[in-house]
């Protein structure tokens, strides 16, 4: 096979595997805008959406009806952390916070592995063709789905943002929480709003990602890192700066273990970034003003 | 001061937990009280509960048939998380507050490397379940390829070590399928890349040639950059070591990107979770398994024949017990506590007497002798290592086994 | 020692001609903003120069140029004659430079001789090692430093507070606190940012007797303020800013009488 | 000032009786294996609570630190047969060093950013542990380091690492309590940019923020350097998966449990972590039997969870809480 579809393939492959990375990173902008926190329980948002679909699946419902519950159930538990864990201590040094959602990760691991098991769990492809091959490269049918649902979230949230009153307002307490509160917006709601749609979100790609690369209680950290990382990377204040973020984890990823060596797989971007990091103190596309934990 | 009075709490409440955990034969002796510490969560958690589940269920049939000259087994079981530190103390919790006889478990190497010589240090036998040879070889007492030259007096193992999958693979992709160079996949964790070690000091005394190496992450979802890679190269067969469902995944890709060549895996390919998981896309995948997941234990070769009893003993206490297709590692589980038991029953000890017990417990498991298991059948060699037989077989439609050697 | 002789003999004659600080032809633009405008000034010796002008007129961005904080655009600034237009702010104020902030900037983690032992920091040696070893060196060091400051504390009044946090002071002890640890680090030029701002007539009184007791001391002043009772009382020298340019310098009387300022600015005064 | 001083050498002094005397009163090898992993992980504290706590930067990092120095010191003793305490030595200095020259290149960064850099230096330096076959072993890594030995008494038994652990640690408290009251103490706190400092004030003063950073960074990689010497003594056994992620993580747990800001609330940290940890193995199982881990990973869970919800500034704001006085920061 040329190196012409060799690179393809590894674009492919960094393709589809960025694109969960962003979604997971628009999980910890969102959260982040409104709260200022890091959220490390963002991964086991995507593990619950995960096991819950397959747990209704296997109860017989229909797979887009499964995954709809349980992205409704994690949304729903989402807030509910919010009111219990994050809102009580808003006032805390947010290194507190961060470590709280640390807690709660540990936590849901603990509740899933309960109920659940150390099993693997998967969903059967939303499509019936496996894979095609186009111009001398692989993809994944299930690869294009998790793509798609990572535009459309990406998309949707935009729109969102841009357009409805709800979503000025999350704008406009994210900006400035004090202004906002003073223009009448409920900034307490808004957090539970930030909260529930980082759930939901993790939730609907856990689902994705289930049929192809299964689900189980441990996945969550793994999947918070590097979201984590490919949040940091797009500067954590614009989506399409997430998107970036997670698609350039993935690809560097991809091309690392294509062109250098698999071993390094997960080490080459971190360098790269630390590189990059010393140029643009904002990440790729952050403002230079990044965050203060 | 603090921890001291919550020790002293613990141990009470200990006791109290001790007597009301209901028993049901009454037992004329002492029970035998015997530590148990695995990884049931963290990344290998999955084979770690699996693991004891077996092990559990030979303990139940220990007892329901009256213990051990009257003993009740009592198992002290901890989780370590996958963790070193947690590891270290939940072992020494075992020999120092829970005054075990014997200890068994830790499949994951790391930390079994590291509790060995505390076992040793301790006087206190210990069945280890990890892969590596380092539990029972004394530091740096063993040179790849060959066996350890000086071992733990109070270290036994079973033989589960990647070196006999490899050569067993090796031979077999040179006879059936006239393999001259292999490629290699392996997962990034300690067990794919312990077997990565062993497999790059070993093929070429198989005579054979490795033409690509790469590695996975546990958590990734997508291999095709290293089969890309692997595909590029001139290669008969690919060799995938893994012990988690990504390794499913690369056989699955590698199908997907039309690589047709033969592909070989390990026996965890098929350990049940991921059998029932990724199962449907694995067919045609040459597994070197052990005999209890050979589906038609009438092929077995004549040697391991006598194993056929226990393991169908094993698969119908698997099912009445957890109802699913008993599998290699809960047979591993099961025969776990049936050395343990052997050991015991031999050894007799007088489980007040702690050190002499210990001491007689360690000269009878080293010393074990035609062990019949469901996983593994034979004597503990100078080594104190417990063969594990293992046999080719092909995934056929529907996930059914063909034995292929 | 060194600067100590020059502040000793500066002492004889509070005021003489050579400048301390000259600014050349200093530019800043923020994007298209213009804040400072080609501006040139010198701060002699000694004196008390008051520079004064309307809000958003250039006068805090000029001090962070003078201090680092900011690069210039354009333009050169020499402190004794000597170039400092790429030091660090940390190098400015090692050479001499020190400044207090509009907006307070005190180290509310620390008690109030805690504030001005900080300014001493320029003034003394140990390192990580030294310290954390405590040999007596560090030992010794550690006592100067705190006798220093309770010195400094003393001559503002503020040795009771010294032990309480800097927050628990009136907002114009507070003030008095930022230029006792300015004054802490010995500096050769005072740069005061609006220190009258929000302070009680009673309160600006105090002050200038401050200021002038500072400079008697030996210590060139440079402030920046609108609060003319204040500039006209102690200044020497006046320069009017009005959008980042000069409209006029000259002793507060010639301002005072100057058309184009009266026009720009002080009109609403009188 | 006086009795600030004074109350510290009481509660050192405290400190030091009660170090001493558990062994006496604690016989279990097991309960001493729990000291020493105290011990440890409040060794690597100390230097995340002077940098946290006081110079106001994050690092999910320090395991990194920790492994260098435990890799240094089972490389210059089994390779080069150097003697281990000229290892432990060696094992300080190279981490300080790599902290030094990758200090120069995150700590440009600030916040977030600066959490990433350091959590990929975490990830970084695990893949070289677990990847370099021959220098660090692999996967295995190296078993049969060298014990220590003090003069000819050659310690083995875990009560001797006990009492060396915690005299290393007694002498760099007392160290970093020097430190932080000192004027590069004071030059760390005026540049703990959300805690009070202001980097602005301590640059017009002629304090150089980066300067400090850096040597503080040092300085905890260099006490996390030790703690890992002197485990891989102790352990005589050095593998990669002693270094991961969560190696890095019990420390934040353990600054932010015991109170940032304050050299004591590491150490107590350090103690409840373990202590509870330990508590819920014991107890879980009891109250439930047949469970293995699920419960107590939900415990520990949870109990993070309270902690940071009904003491946000830490155990060591207990007394202050008691006192109803309201706890700054």
């Amino acid at each position: 096979m040329s190196i012409y579809d060799q690179l393809l393939q590894f674009l492919i492959a960094g393709i589809s595997i960025g694109s969960i990375y962003a979604v997971m990173g628009l999980g910890f902008m969102i959260v982040y805008s409104v709260t200022r926190v890091i959220n490390f329980a963002q991964g086991e948002f995507a593990m619950l959406g995960g096991m819950l679909s397959t747990v209704f699946y296997a109860k017989g419902l229909p797979l887009s009806f499964s995954i709809l519950c349980a992205v409704l159930i994690t949304t729903a538990f989402g807030m509910f952390l919010h009111r219990v864990v994050i809102y009580p201590i808003r006032t805390a040094p947010v290194f507190t916070l961060v470590l709280a959602t640390f807690g709660v990760s540990i936590a849901i691991r603990g509740i899933s592995l309960i109920i659940w098991g150390t099993d693997f769990r998967i969903l059967p492809p939303f499509s019936k063709l496996g894979a095609i091959h186009l111009a001398g490269a692989m993809i994944n049918i299930q690869a294009v789905w998790v793509i798609g649902t990572t535009l459309l979230m990406a998309i949707v949230l935009f729109l969102f943002f841009e357009y409805t009153v709800p979503g000025k307002a999350f704008r406009a307490s994210s900006i400035n929480a004090l202004g906002a509160s003073l223009m009448g917006i409920k900034t307490e709601r808004m957090g539970a709003i930030a909260f529930g749609l980082a759930a939901g979100l993790g939730a609907l790609a856990g689902a994705v990602v289930t049929p192809m690369m299964t689900t189980s209680s441990e996945i969550g950290l793994g999947l918070a890192i590097k979201g984590f990382i490919s949040a940091i990377i797009g500067g954590l204040n614009r989506i399409e700066g997430i998107i970036v973020g997670g698609l350039t984890l993935g690809i560097l990823e991809a091309f690392g273990a294509g062109l250098v060596h698999s071993g390094f797989k997960d080490v080459i971007p971190l360098l790269i970034f630390l590189v990059v990091l010393n140029f643009r103190r904002g990440g790729l596309l952050g403002d230079p003003e990044a965050g203060k934990i | 001061m603090k921890n001291r009075k919550g020790l002293s709490k613990v141990l009470f409440f200990l006791l109290v937990g001790l007597l009301l955990t209901p028993c049901r034969t009454a037992f004329s002796q002492p029970p035998y009280k015997i530590g148990y510490t695995n990884c049931h969560s963290g990344w290998l958690g999955f084979m770690g509960s699996a693991w004891r589940d077996g092990f559990l269920l030979g303990v139940e049939e220990v007892n329901a048939a009256g213990g051990i000259n009257g003993h009740k087994l009592d198992v002290v079981l901890y989780d370590d998380e996958s963790d070193v530190a947690k590891g270290v103390l939940a072992f020494k919790k075992l020999i120092d507050t829970d005054k075990v006889l014997m200890i068994t478990g830790q499949n994951q190497s790391g930390v079994a490397i590291a509790c060995a010589p505390i076992a040793e240090q301790s006087k206190v036998p210990y069945l280890g379940i990890g892969a590596s040879r380092w539990i029972v070889a004394r530091p740096g007492k063993w040179q790849l390829p060959a066996d350890p030259t000086e071992v733990f007096d109070y270290v036994a193992k079973f033989r589960v070590d990647a070196q006999t999958h490899v050569e067993a693979m090796y031979a077999f992709a040179k006879k059936r399928l006239g393999v001259k160079k292999f490629a290699w996949v392996n997962s990034s964790t300690a067990f794919g890349m312990n077997c990565k070690e062993i497999m790059q000091a070993t093929y070429k005394l198989a005579g054979l040639e490795v033409s690509a190496m790469e590695e996975y992450g546990t958590n990734d979802s997508d291999m095709t950059s290293q089969l890309t890679r692997i595909k590029a190269k001139d290669f008969d067969a690919i060799i995938i070591y893994s012990s988690d469902p990504a390794g499913a995944l690369v056989y699955k890709q590698a199908r997907e990107l039309g690589i047709t060549k033969p592909i070989l895996a390990d026996a965890p390919m098929v350990s049940t979770p991921i059998l029932k998981t990724l199962g449907q896309y694995l067919e045609g995948l040459y597994v070197c398994v052990h005999t209890p997941d050979v589906p038609d234990l009438n092929l077995l070769p004549k040697n391991v024949q006598p194993m056929v009893p226990v393991i169908n003993k094993v698969r119908k206490g698997v099912m009445d017990k957890y109802n699913h297709r008993a599998d290699w590692i809960n047979a591993y589980g099961y025969d776990g506590a049936m050395m343990v038991a052997s050991a015991l029953r031999r050894a007799a000890p007088d489980p007040t007497k702690l050190e002499e017990a210990r001491a007689k417990i360690r000269q009878a498991l080293v010393s074990t002798k035609g062990f019949v298991g469901a996983y593994a059948m034979g004597d503990v060699t100078s080594t104190h290592e417990l063969r594990v037989p293992v046999v080719m077989i092909r995934l056929g439609k529907g996930q059914k086994f063909e034995l292929a050697d | 020692m060194k600067q100590m002789s020059r502040v000793a003999d500066s002492k004889e004659s509070p005021i003489d001609g050579t400048p301390i600080l000259e600014v050349k032809d200093f530019h800043k633009a923020f994007g298209g903003l213009v804040a400072i405008n080609r501006l040139s000034f010198k701060v002699n010796q000694g004196e008390i120069l008051a520079i004064i002008g309307p809000n958003g007129a250039g006068k805090t961005t000029l001090f962070n140029m003078i201090n680092r904080f900011q690069p210039a655009s354009g333009g050169e600034i020499l402190f004794e004659g000597e170039s400092i237009k790429e030091l660090s702010p940390a190098h400015v104020a090692a050479l001499g430079i020190a400044r207090t902030f509009q907006i307070l900037q005190l180290f509310s983690n620390m008690s109030v001789v805690e504030n001005v032992m900080v300014g001493r920091h320029l003034r003394s040696r140990g390192g990580m090692l030294a310290t954390g070893l405590r040999i007596p060196f560090t030992r010794r060091e550690e006592r100067n430093m705190f006798d220093a400051a309770m010195g400094k504390l003393t001559m503002m009044d503020l040795k009771e507070e010294a032990f309480s946090s800097p927050l628990s002071l009136p907002y114009g002890r507070q003030k008095t606190l930022e230029i006792a640890r300015a004054l802490a680090t010995e500096p050769k030029l005072l740069l005061l940012d609006e220190p009258a701002g929000g302070l009680s007539t009673l309160e600006i009184e105090q002050l200038a007797q401050l200021i002038k007791r500072i400079r008697d001391g030996g210590i060139t002043i440079l402030l920046v303020e609108h609060r003319m009772e204040l500039v006209m009382g102690i200044a020497d020298r006046v320069i009017v800013l009005n959008y980042g340019s000069k409209i006029g310098e000259g002793t507060p009387a010639e301002i005072q009488s100057n058309e184009e300022v009266i026009n720009a600015y002080l009109g609403v005064e009188f | 000032m006086g009795n600030i001083k004074r109350t510290r050498y009481a509660s050192l002094a405290l400190f030091v009786i009660i170090v001493i005397m558990i062994p006496f009163v604690v016989k279990s090898p097991y309960l001493i294996t729990i000291g020493i992993f105290i011990g440890l992980y409040a060794l690597i504290s100390l230097g995340l609570s002077l940098l946290m706590g006081y110079a106001g930067q994050v690092s999910m990092g320090q395991s990194a630190f920790y492994g260098i120095g435990a890799y240094v010191s089972a490389i210059l003793t089994m390779k080069c047969g150097v003697n281990p305490w000229l290892a432990m030595i060696f094992a300080a200095l190279f981490s300080a060093l790599m902290a030094g020259l990758l200090g120069m290149v995150v700590l440009r960064l600030e916040g977030h950013l600066l959490a990433v850099a350091t959590l990929a230096l975490c990830i970084v330096f695990y893949t070289i542990f677990a990847q370099w076959k021959s220098m660090t072993g692999g996967v295995d890594g190296m078993p049969g380091i060298p014990k220590l030995s003090i003069g000819g008494l050659m310690l083995t038994r875990d009560v001797h690492y006990y009492y060396l652990i915690w005299a290393f640690l007694t002498v760099i408290l007392v160290f970093s309590f020097n430190v932080v009251d000192s004027r590069v103490g004071r030059a760390l706190r005026s540049i703990h940019h959300f805690q009070g400092g202001s980097e602005m004030a301590a640059k017009s003063l002629g304090i150089s923020p980066m300067k400090y950073k850096i040597q503080v960074f040092m300085l905890s990689a260099a006490y996390a350097g030790i703690a890992g010497s002197l485990y891989v003594h102790w352990l005589s056994l050095v593998t990669p998966s002693s270094f991961g992620f969560l190696t890095s993580i019990y420390p934040l747990i353990i600054v932010t449990l015991g109170g940032q800001g304050s050299l004591w609330g590491a150490i107590i940290g350090a103690a409840v972590f373990f202590i509870v940890a330990e508590g819920f193995r014991a107890f879980i199982p009891i109250l439930k039997p047949g469970t293995s881990g699920e419960y107590e990973i939900l415990a520990w869970g949870l109990m993070i969870i309270l902690v940071m919800q009904f003491l946000p500034r830490g155990l060591v704001s207990i007394p202050d809480i008691l006192r109803g006085k309201k706890t700054k920061g």
